[in-house]
């Protein structure tokens, strides 16, 4: 039933305006080359005397920089030991990790040190309470000094509009639903430009539609900035929509059991999902992860 | 083709007196601009056709349009001329509407996206748009010049609704029949029936006759200045004994929360001290201390200082270590993390503290009072029993209560503006 | 890929045939005085015996108002409610429901949860006993009948809590929301499982969910709700073969098409719920705008 | 009070344990092992300051030494008036808070459970809480026959009020589709009352009780101070051990002020550490498996 002629242009232009591309498609967005990282041989038990539990054994891998690596595995295999280590919040038992060719943890250095180039992202999420968005946002260059205020809390705000958050500023996170409060997450962690983004399930408590969004707005932000980012999940497809490379790990103790290359091109959208390509590397990944899932859920494991 | 600023100033000053739109920020009516769309209608012309649902929002610049909703019972026809909206019924519910102009118009369309995002976080201006959208512009006070102005009508309203209720509801009757069960079974058994033992008792009309006499039997009423030299003396010693308290419990306790060192130090002989009852101290006070006011402020000092202390230590206890280390991840230092995280995050836990450490200094001072000194409410309390003036220590017991109600409550109040985001996020609970 | 599979007919089918549960224009209004809120209105569908109903809707919007109604937790404000051709007066056994987060009793061990019902009643012979130990199995908790609750994993609970309500032997199972908080493997491994326990024991299943995916893969029937005041706004019959695997459902066709339908609808639905200044469904109005943002849906408005 | 075990050990003039011995400690007890000393030698040299330094510390000087504390308290403990005044004091807050248990903790569920007993019952819960129970002294002593009742009444209010409020809390945190499931699984309303509103609500009970003992220990050393202390009728040595304490610093003996003072604190631990491990054993069943990353 369409409503006669009426031509339709845009508001208070004569002739038709030309189509402004979004910033993230266009070509000029470089990622930096830093974030590689190595890690090898990596050991970690849990408990001590003979409740000790080896979590990690032996796990060797290799990130390139400006890589999105996906880590998936049955709950509870110490996929969140390897991250822990990697930010800096625990320590390995042997092995090392190396960042760009300099020693993060190992021999020597027993913990690597927190730092604004690994930031993690929780898996339910750490924004500040007692702060409004804009602040949470603004916090780790604010700590840093390395920006004047003025100017830091305009280059906020654009990144919160460039996110399609602008009207949360002033609101406390308590007020906003989980959506908002994820992608307002990634826009703190990104505004440090670190060189890995860790992050752990972050989208585990979403309905699948917020959960598309979510992955939309991690590829988009990540084409702007091109940090190496590191994710733990347990959602298979997920992995594959958002991984440059997907490594299965092991029930416990943890060790890359697989690692597939997704070899689809970014930027990926909603014609990702429904591609052949994708539901190939998903039905692999799929068989993989079930023998682990099979094998946790004959130990009765409890969630990690 | 004007250059953008232009068209956002024409397109602003079309929404200007759309309500909920018109003081909208600029970037917000950025937005707005890029997404609409402009038509021109001639007369008869349909606009929307009554069957599918319109997502858009129309604003009329020029002319008038038709608006007819069929099936309802009567033909409800509105007309939207220019400056007015309509359209947009996924927001307002309205089925088959049919829109056709009326002789030439100029109509702005705007696609509901770019408006849900420039309302997402303004209830209000939703509240508004939809008012208006529905025809029913004159439901809440329609053209509120200011966004303010609407707000204070809302509250208003909701404080009307809520007396009201609270008369409705049952609440205030059973009070009352609490309140009269217990002053009439004081008046009963100690008056009327003097049953033994009770009749031993101050009667609630002795108390009240002597507590308000211009000049009271025993010498103390509330227009002997005597009784609020007593009242006077007892605040003091409680604000004093309160605020140092305080000034010291606080850092002590987030300290206790943050350091290894200082707690593996000091909290063994804090755990050490703090089982002793206040009132135990009391002669030690006493000794210590020369004159009548030094022991009795320490103790009630004391006492709120544990439970200050304590209760902040608690609340860094309490704080998700994932703040700590999401903050230090942003690059914050261990100062920092204290200011920012620590503190803040304790703030709550602080505040219950302060709450318990007002009470319990009411407790000590009852103690520290009846023991020793000249002024204050516990004394008065003990000597009326030993110069045998009973209803005098009644009303020296209800002073005490109400003084410790009144105290606990302006902490309360104070600490509620404190947490503002504890405040707004436990308001955004719906039921 | 489903658990591992044990003789599933074991389960006692309910004798007398149960005739389903009727919704007769149920209206269900909170708070007195000027300051209520209707969250049911006009509100009619029915539950056929032995069939899957799933109910779908934006976050929100009066879904498990309808489930405690159904279950007898509340009365309505208006309308009636039969269940097997009899008023519903309050809860029964006959109605069993699993919530959203578990609602396993903290302080008994599995086994003391699962025999709980029949024990309450009084009615805990031994058959009873042989069909606890039997469901306990089938749930694959035989080596955690000691432990408690808080030592269980999700997936764990949620079959405990299975167990427990299967011992009632009820004529409708009521589900809320069920496999939410679940990481998406064990939610695959429940969905699949409880699909094909479902199909098993011809029970009648009320199940309701946010998730379209979990709709289309267990549903006979979905009644696709409003937005607040809640009612029945589409009814749409899945047709889909049975017994259906969740790998499959994603190249199918059909499904793919049902799944636009619903999307569509509930689009609709949140838009309102958003405007009207629900914020969680906010996000859902954001993803949907851009997950529909290019190619031109039969949904566009008319201009 | 811990330092007694300290004191244990220099008194008992056994040989001090090994220094090495104290190294192998954990850092964490190390440290708390030097925290005492030092507080206990501060405590020395403050207060015998007058000897050695000539002159006496203005505060600390006054307070009487820890040598004749432990001088005091070796007489004391082969004194059986001593023992008399620590029974005296317990039986006291024994009847005062099993009293205020068994009336406070089921008033506090009813009120929980049913709201028109709320809406009556706590508007006068609310006025009489603020008043400090010691004010009730008075008023008990006139309006009971004895002065031991009338201490066990000020204790029974000193313990009453926190123990209805953990109560309230208690009832009102239970998950109410806990209940629900009950009710459609047909149990009665006993079976929930026993098999899921105590369990349920026990754990915050004890803790509540656990804060409530501790006020009443409070309560009876100044109950007994006030009472037995100021007037003249309470002449008899076992009146417990506030009011040892009173006569002791009426009489002159300072040292015993704080044999009191430690006494009581040992005493008020004691009875908290007992309900806690009531407590701990009620709710074993939160106790979650063993953490695994």
């Amino acid at each position: 039933m369409t409503s006669g002629a009426i031509a339709w242009r845009p508001a208070g232009t004569q002739r038709a305006a030309a189509p402004v591309l979004p910033r993230s498609a266009r070509a000029d967005a470089l990622p930096r080359r830093r974030g590689a990282i190595r890690i090898a041989d990596a050991v970690k038990y849990y408990g001590t005397g003979e409740s000790r539990v080896l979590a990690v054994d032996h796990c060797s891998l290799d990130i390139a920089a400006g890589e999105v690596f996906v880590v998936i595995g049955p709950s509870g295999c110490g996929k969140t030991t390897l991250l822990n280590a990697l930010a800096g919040f625990h320590s390995l038992d042997a092995g090392s990790i190396h960042l760009d060719g300099e020693l993060l943890c190992g021999p020597g250095r027993e913990k690597a040190p927190i730092g604004a180039d690994r930031i993690v992202v929780f898996q339910n999420g750490a924004l500040f309470p007692w702060k409004t968005v804009l602040e949470n946002v603004a916090f780790g260059p604010a700590m840093r000094g390395t920006i004047p205020r003025t100017e830091l809390l305009e280059r906020a705000r654009r990144r919160l509009a460039e996110a399609g958050l602008q009207g949360y500023e002033e609101s406390y996170p308590g007020e906003t639903s989980s959506g908002v409060k994820r992608r307002v997450e990634i826009v703190r962690a990104l505004m440090n430009d670190p060189a890995v983004l860790l992050l752990d399930e972050p989208f585990r408590a979403l309905d699948a539609l917020t959960k598309a969004m979510m992955h939309e707005a991690l590829i988009a932000s990540y084409l702007r900035t091109g940090s190496t980012v590191f994710f733990i999940t347990h959602d298979i497809e997920e992995a594959v929509f958002l991984g440059s490379r997907v490594a299965i790990m092991t029930s416990r103790p943890c060790r890359p059991k697989k690692i597939l290359s997704i070899d689809i091109p970014y930027p990926r959208g909603r014609e990702t999902v429904t591609s052949r390509r994708f539901r190939e590397l998903v039905a692999e990944a799929m068989a993989a992860v079930h023998e682990e899932a099979l094998k946790a859920y004959a130990l009765g494991e409890k969630e990690g | 083709m004007p250059e953008p600023s232009a068209r956002t100033q024409l397109l602003r000053a079309t929404l200007g007196n759309v309500p909920g739109l018109g003081d909208l920020s600029s970037d917000a009516v950025d937005s707005i601009v890029l997404a609409a769309e402009e038509g021109e209608t001639e007369d008869g012309q349909l606009v929307y056709g009554g069957t599918e649902i319109v997502t858009h929002l129309y604003v009329v610049r020029a002319g008038r349009v038709r608006l007819e909703r069929a099936g309802s019972a009567a033909e409800r026809t509105r007309w939207a001329g220019s400056g007015e909206t309509f359209g947009w019924h996924t927001l307002t519910g309205i089925r088959g509407e049919r829109a056709t102009s009326d002789g030439a118009t100029t109509l702005l369309r705007i696609p509901e996206r770019a408006l849900l995002q420039a309302l997402a976080s303004a209830p209000l201006r939703r509240e508004q748009l939809r008012a208006s959208v529905g025809g029913r512009a004159g439901a809440i006070g329609a053209r509120a010049k200011t966004s303010s102005e609407a707000q204070a009508s809302r509250i208003f309203r909701a404080m009307v609704d809520r007396a009201f209720q609270w008369f409705r509801s049952p609440a205030p009757y059973r009070r009352l029949l609490g309140y009269a069960l217990f002053f009439g079974g004081w008046y009963l058994t100690v008056e009327a029936w003097a049953l033994p033992h009770f009749d031993r008792l101050p009667g609630i009309t002795e108390v009240v006759h002597e507590w308000l006499s211009k000049d009271p039997t025993f010498g103390l009423s509330v227009y002997t200045p005597e009784y609020y030299a007593h009242i006077g003396s007892s605040l003091r010693r409680v604000g004093i004994a309160f605020s140092l308290a305080t000034a010291l419990g606080v850092p002590v306790g987030l300290a206790l929360g943050s350091s290894t060192t200082f707690r593996e130090y000091v909290f063994p002989v804090f755990e050490l001290l703090r089982p002793v009852p206040i009132p135990a101290w009391i002669p030690l006070a006493i000794l210590v201390f020369s004159g009548a006011e030094a022991p009795i402020v320490f103790l009630t000092f004391l006492a709120s200082f544990f439970a200050t202390a304590l209760n902040t230590f608690l609340g860094v206890r309490s704080i998700d270590p994932k703040y700590v280390l999401a903050a230090r991840c942003l690059g914050a230092s261990p100062w920092q993390v204290f200011r920012h995280i620590v503190v803040p995050g304790a703030l709550p836990f602080v505040l219950t503290g302060l709450q318990i450490s007002v009470g319990v200094a009411w407790f000590s001072i009852a103690a520290a009072e009846m023991c020793s000194g000249q002024l204050g409410l516990g004394y008065v309390i003990n000597t009326s029993y030993t110069e045998v003036k009973f209803p005098t220590i009644v009303i020296g017991m209800l002073t005490l209560g109400i003084l410790g109600f009144a105290t606990s409550a302006l902490v309360r109040l104070v600490g509620e503006r404190l947490v503002v985001w504890r405040a707004r996020e436990l308001s955004m609970e719906r039921p | 890929m489903s658990l591992p599979e044990s003789r599933l007919d074991a389960v006692k089918t309910p004798e007398t045939a149960f005739q389903g549960i009727e919704l007769v224009d149920v209206e269900k209004t909170y708070g007195q005085g000027a300051r209520t809120r209707t969250v049911v209105r006009q509100c009619s569908f029915r539950i056929d015996p032995g069939r899957f109903t799933v109910m779908i809707g934006p976050s929100g919007a009066g879904k498990s108002t309808l489930i405690r109604l159904i279950a007898g937790f509340e009365p309505p404000t208006s309308g009636e409610i039969r269940v097997g051709g009899r008023p519903v007066r309050g809860p029964g056994k006959d109605r069993q429901v699993m919530f959203q987060e578990t609602a396993l009793f903290p302080w008994m061990t599995t086994a003391a949860n699962v025999s709980y019902g029949p024990k309450a009643r009084g009615e805990f012979g031994p058959e009873a006993l042989r069909l606890a130990d039997a469901l306990t199995a089938r749930m694959g908790l035989e080596r955690f009948r000691g432990m408690y609750p808080a030592q269980l994993s999700g997936g764990m609970q949620r079959r405990a809590e299975l167990a427990r309500a299967m011992m009632n032997d009820p004529s409708v199972m009521i589900l809320d929301e069920p496999f939410r908080g679940l990481d998406s493997m064990t939610k695959r491994l429940m969905l699949e499982y409880y699909a094909t326990y479902g199909e098993a024991s011809q029970r009648t299943n009320f199940f309701v969910t946010t998730d379209v995916d979990e709709a289309i893969f267990l549903a006979d029937r979905v009644l696709v709700m409003t937005h607040i005041p809640t009612r029945v706004r589409a009814v749409v019959e899945i047709d889909l073969p049975r017994p259906r695997r969740l790998a499959a459902l994603v190249d199918d066709e059909r499904a793919n098409a049902l799944k636009a339908e619903l999307l569509a609808m509930l689009h609709e639905e949140a838009a309102r719920a958003f405007a009207a200044g629900g914020k969680e469904t906010a996000d859902f109005v954001e993803a949907y705008r851009r997950h529909h943002s290019s190619p031109p849906s039969a949904t566009r408005d008319g201009s | 009070m811990v330092n007694s075990a300290v004191a244990g050990v220099a008194e008992s003039g056994a040989r001090p344990r090994s220094t090495i011995g104290i190294l192998r400690l954990p850092r964490a007890q190390r440290r708390a092992l030097v925290s005492y000393l030092a507080a206990l030698l501060v405590w020395q040299l403050g207060s015998t300051s007058g000897r050695w330094l000539g002159v006496e510390l203005p505060l600390l000087g006054r307070i009487p030494a820890p040598s004749d504390v432990l001088g005091a308290w070796s007489h004391l403990i082969v004194d059986p008036g001593y023992w008399q005044s620590w029974l005296a004091s317990s039986k006291r807050v024994a009847a005062g808070f099993t009293a205020a248990v068994l009336t406070g903790v089921p008033l506090g569920l009813i009120m929980a459970l049913s709201p028109p007993v709320w809406d009556v019952v706590f508007p006068v819960f609310e006025l009489l809480r603020p008043i400090p129970p010691l004010a009730w002294v008075p008023a008990a002593i006139i309006f009971w026959p004895t002065q031991e009742l009338s201490i066990d009444a000020v204790i029974f209010i000193g313990a009453f009020f926190t123990l209805v409020l953990n109560a309230v809390s208690g009832a009102r945190s239970i998950d109410p589709r806990l209940i629900q499931v009950a009710r459609s699984m047909g149990a009665s309303r006993a079976n929930i009352l026993t098999r899921l509103v105590l369990p349920a609500v026990l754990p915050s009970v004890v803790v509540g009780m656990e804060v409530s003992i501790g006020i009443t220990w409070e309560v009876v050393v100044a109950a007994e101070m006030i009472s037995g202390g100021g007037s003249s009728r309470g002449a008899s040595s076992g009146g417990g051990l506030g009011f040892f304490i009173w006569n002791s610093y009426v009489g002159g003996s300072y040292p015993q002020i704080i044999v009191g003072m430690i006494s009581i604190g040992i005493a008020g631990y004691l009875s908290s550490a007992a309900l806690r491990v009531v407590a701990a054993r009620l709710s074993r069943w939160n106790a979650p498996y063993g953490g695994r990353a």
